[in-house]
């Protein structure tokens, strides 16, 4: 076990993979930094320090530097990911998936099925992504919503260091085309990460507190959030069972399930906005499947339906907090 | 001219192939059997050959919506496509895809694509694998006059020099994008390769209706390419007969258009006057290849129409891997 | 009242509306068709024939037929409606908005919040989808889930002639940003249309069939098949009360929560793939409001979690139906 | 140089405001006071002055994440800006938008931008919908060097010939995009303006650090715009004196470089120099100037500081106009 932040986890984890897989390469604008520039290559290696040396150590073939054109870097990254190579492509803010989502959506998700199962497409398209740094409406956005709706792509989002290594590692070497969502704001957590070979499959919940009282489900940046309203509810004596889900597809419906038929309780926290948003599809999913088991309605904390605003006392309104889970969390108690 | 009779004897029977599978397909959709939509290749024939009698399977092209003649000419197998568009169960992408999808990885064809535009960057990729090999081998994207008004093929062109990927840019104006003439949604309709240019990348012209002046055209670009120069684009001028679309009532034509591309800008026509009148080969050679390129596609019509269909359970394949 | 298809519906209210305010304009590819060829313009007035005739009496500074630049479009009725005029924006193929979400996403649907209510931004985006045409995985597209997930942009799906004028003539004159999609098999639907101004307000369900054992709600073509499956379960003394919702965004939840109230039981039919559907959305919204009504778990028919596939026995396959429709209730209705 | 006397004391004293406006910025962000990502625009005064020179506020222009030049060129007002960089309820946009998302639509301003690329489309449309009304007014693009890589500002350059859009696509190229230079990046560096011309527009060149000739430069290429001749686009040379985003450790300079750019390229210096040995003002004239704009930030800061924050209830407002 090494302790480490989760920015470290993945860069080292970007670097074991290459060492172990000469096919493995990456793209992104200024993951180098400083090309064509007084100061040189390697002036800054990912303005999240998450490709640091890399160039350095691969060269111009792997590790490619890009202009600012992300249809190119994704479209570049199914071509090269068809021709029999495993990349993987940093799109800097998530939010720029907007202009690039063809290639995602239409591209790298299908080619598989339209073409009979006779491709494989192991692109690893990693995200950054979530509010909580005033970074204004088009900069904060937790997209991962819209792209679990998409057949084709799996999503996976990390909370922890060693989630985040397992879980890069399993993308990195899956042979489907990977949203890999990195949580701005998480990249500082530290946390202890085993050492070598560390895979975490896909599909796979973690449980992070058990409890008996109501279930909480989580993922990303809102696990943390859980956990400190999971701390607060303890005191009162109520027991939280908080889940990670780690992805949100694959979506582990059986550590839901098994939770809720304990619990008979359920509150989401998703960063996305409500609608068809990962917290209605889980809602959904358990009034569907675990109706009987519930003793009350299946309630979700999400943002308003409305852009991430600016102004630290605005952003800190839209957003999730452990008050607003408290409340849920006590609300769906008291239901009679 | 430095092709033997046997190269010369292989360009025509595959451009013969693309003619008459696509002929026949016009015939076919025109009966209602076959479902979706289809853009038909015919008149292009000499492009799809000329660019890719040059290739290898570990060369990699993309193509688009009108990609029959880019599978065929890159050795995708006749009666699977055929198969494929009549959307049976053997077809190559089982009934999956159809038309507008088709794709054989082993043979170096990483796709048809219904997104206009959307092929470029792949090809790109499909070089910077190519570039990380070392291999000389090189990726190739064909497009469309139309095609070159989209943002990711701008992307494309210059992320490919930037990265000195070697990839082909192939622009087949065909003088229309849907409906629309090039003079109109293409700034500068008359010099697409003059785009290219501006994006540092060196650019040739050819007519596309001519196998040997795209053939003779298409091996300097390899060479420049293969050599390690950095990305290069094409323009062939060519011409389409059908419609954008099967269906197309192609009220933008001028008077005798088509009667009058069919004499003058037949490239199968173009090419058997060039070897006979040259004496490289005989009008009965090239009659004999139409007629095998007849029964084969009898055969993949016949074997396609007794294909079974895709069953039901079929839909939730192939979507993952491992899910 | 007239006699018309959805398509002549559409046709005609776009251009009554252009007759009536000189501010609105309309853009696509070959939405006039033949420019700059020997056929000239007016050679095909929309592949939809959704703009026949409006060149010819609008001229080319309102009818502006473009290159095939997606994002040029929708960024360009962006920049006019912010300049004060009310663009109407066609994508040929809704499957299209991968080329250009940027616009729609972080630009049309945002600008207003971002600049603190001090813009309006009346776009109308009209989007053409769905499946049934074996068009394969890249023109079939129900996108409406993933654009319902939007703050800023509302939603609407006629499924009649009527509806399709109502609509339409409301988001040509709403001040927001309007995605207006029309279901390519829905087109030649032809029925009774009201003459003269007709405008139908945004958030109002339209119910179709009353019944009081179970509600079907539906949206575009999905509301055709619930009115099949309701009257075949009619004969067997089984009461659907159908509900179209007509738009996703703003959703008439009031309409829906009423239904429920009384019947207790829920199908949602949707043509979307099942994650983070706007099925999904309704199932987890009556889950929640209506928990103490429902009998029985909200169910949902939605194509798998799979692209649109080509052949037409697996698009059929692939397909919400009558049969899936009536299997849904009956095992609603047989939930104990 | 045919500019009064008052408008040259006008155009230094936008010039001399965006100038303050920024260093102070630049030192209350290091303070740790104000929230977000900024992107300050010290260095290229003269290019924002010198464009909107020319504008009225009918006409329209559209920006980037380096926009707080461009929206005080264009009239926005100081302390509403300030304000909303400080996430005030009083702020232009409410708090909402911040440094990323200024706008002002009474004064043309449509928007700055944090999607690179984004607003040269909407700069078309705004030219579309003067070209409706047919009054001489025009939109106008600003946009990065780095932002001549993205699609849309290709797809809009083609367009806007397409349509004959009067709109000018203006390409402050300051040499860097983030860390990264334009001879990388940007596949025909040395000529930006080249790309414009291959879509087949005119396209001029101009000094982006000297006020007079890019004032004189856009005289000329306005009046080619406002008399129908379609769109133009203009490369301004111009430099960056901070970071890319305020924070940013800038180890891609060369030594030395920021001070050798503050002593030889300094617009403000250029034209005070040029003024005063022309004799048009008098050194007073613009210490005057300065010491009024320095009066002004200070007002606008400490106002900004005062006003109140927004309330958590406007988090629902504005998504809307009616739902
Ligand atoms: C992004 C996108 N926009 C529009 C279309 C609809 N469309 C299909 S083919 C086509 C015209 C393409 O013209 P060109 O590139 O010249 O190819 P050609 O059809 O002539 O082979 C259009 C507009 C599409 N498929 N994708
Ligand atoms: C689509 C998109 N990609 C990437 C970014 C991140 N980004 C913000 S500014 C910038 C560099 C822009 O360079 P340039 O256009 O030269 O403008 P400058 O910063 O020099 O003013 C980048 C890459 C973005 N905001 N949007
Ligand atoms: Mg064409
Ligand atoms: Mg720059």
């Amino acid at each position: 076990m090494t302790r480490m932040m989760i920015r470290e986890a993945i860069l080292e984890t970007i670097r074991s993979e290459m060492r172990r897989d000469p096919t493995v390469m990456m793209l992104g604008e200024d993951i180098v930094g400083g090309m064509g520039t007084a100061g040189g290559p390697e002036a800054i290696g990912g303005i999240w320090s998450t490709s640091t040396g890399l160039w350095e150590e691969f060269g111009s073939n792997r590790i490619i530097d890009t202009p600012i054109s992300e249809s190119a870097i994704i479209g570049s990254a199914a071509g090269a990911a068809l021709a029999g190579k495993r990349p993987i492509a940093e799109l800097m803010f998530a939010d720029f998936v907007g202009v690039c989502m063809d290639q995602i959506w239409n591209q790298i998700a299908k080619f598989r099925y339209m073409f009979g199962g006779k491709s494989k497409c192991p692109v690893v398209i990693r995200l950054v992504y979530g509010a909580g740094f005033n970074a204004a409406p088009q900069h904060s956005q937790a997209v991962y919503s819209m792209m679990t709706s998409m057949p084709g792509v799996k999503v996976v989002m990390p909370t922890t260091p060693a989630d985040a290594k397992g879980l890069l590692t399993q993308a990195i070497r899956d042979d489907d085309p990977v949203l890999f969502f990195e949580h701005k704001a998480l990249y500082g957590v530290k946390g202890e990460v085993p050492d070598g070979d560390y895979v975490i499959p896909f599909g796979h919940a973690r449980q992070v507190r058990a409890g008996e009282h109501v279930t909480i489900v989580a993922m990303g940046m809102m696990v943390g959030l859980a956990e400190k309203a999971a701390d607060q509810l303890a005191q009162d004596g109520i027991g939280c069972d908080v889940i990670d889900i780690r992805t949100t597809s694959p979506l582990d419906e059986e550590a839901i399930l098994d939770s809720v038929e304990m619990t008979g309780r359920l509150v989401v926290v998703d960063e996305s906005p409500p609608r068809c948003s990962v917290a209605a599809d889980i809602c959904a999913m358990v009034a569907n499947k675990a109706f009987a088991a519930l003793k009350a309605p299946p309630a979700m904390v999400t943002p308003p339906h409305t852009p991430v605003p600016f102004a630290r006392e605005l952003e800190s309104a839209y957003l999730p907090s452990p008050p607003k889970i408290v409340d849920a969390v006590r609300s769906v108690l008291a239901y009679r | 001219m430095q092709l033997s009779r046997d190269e010369l004897l292989g360009a025509y029977r595959r451009m013969a192939t693309i003619r008459s599978f696509e002929e026949r397909l016009h015939d076919e959709i025109a009966k209602g059997e076959i479902a979706g939509f289809t853009h038909l290749y015919c008149g292009q024939e000499a492009a799809a050959v000329g660019v890719c009698d040059h290739l290898g399977d570990d060369d990699f092209i993309v193509s688009t919506h009108r990609g029959h003649g880019h599978c065929l000419a890159k050795g995708v197998e006749v009666k699977g496509m055929m198969a494929e568009i009549y959307g049976r169960a053997t077809g190559t992408c089982k009934g999956k895809g159809g038309s507008m999808h088709i794709a054989d990885i082993d043979k170096g064809m990483l796709g048809a694509n219904g997104i206009v535009g959307a092929g470029a960057p792949q090809a790109v990729g499909a070089a910077l694998a190519a570039k990380m090999d070392g291999n000389g081998r090189i990726g190739l994207s064909f497009s469309g006059d139309g095609a070159c008004n989209q943002g990711t093929t701008f992307e494309a062109m210059n992320m490919a020099v930037v990265t000195k990927a070697p990839v082909i840019f192939v622009f087949e104006n065909n003088h229309y994008s849907e409906h629309t003439g090039p003079a109109y949604a293409t700034a500068t309709s008359t010099d697409i390769a003059g785009r290219a240019e501006a994006f540092g990348m060196k650019a040739w012209r050819a007519n596309g209706c001519d196998y040997f002046d795209t053939y003779e055209t298409m091996r300097e670009v390899l060479d420049y390419v293969r050599a390690g120069n950095g990305p290069a684009a094409v323009e062939l001028d060519t011409e389409r007969f059908y419609g954008h679309f099967e269906g197309d009532p192609q009220r933008y034509r001028g008077p005798g258009e088509i009667d009058r591309l069919r004499a003058e800008r037949d490239c199968l026509t173009a090419f058997r006057r060039r070897v006979t009148e040259a004496g490289l080969l005989a009008d009965a050679d090239l009659d004999t290849i139409e007629a095998e390129v007849a029964r084969l596609i009898d055969e993949a019509v016949d074997e396609a129409r007794a294909a079974p269909a895709p069953t039901p359970a079929m839909v939730l394949e192939d979507v993952y891997i491992s899910y």
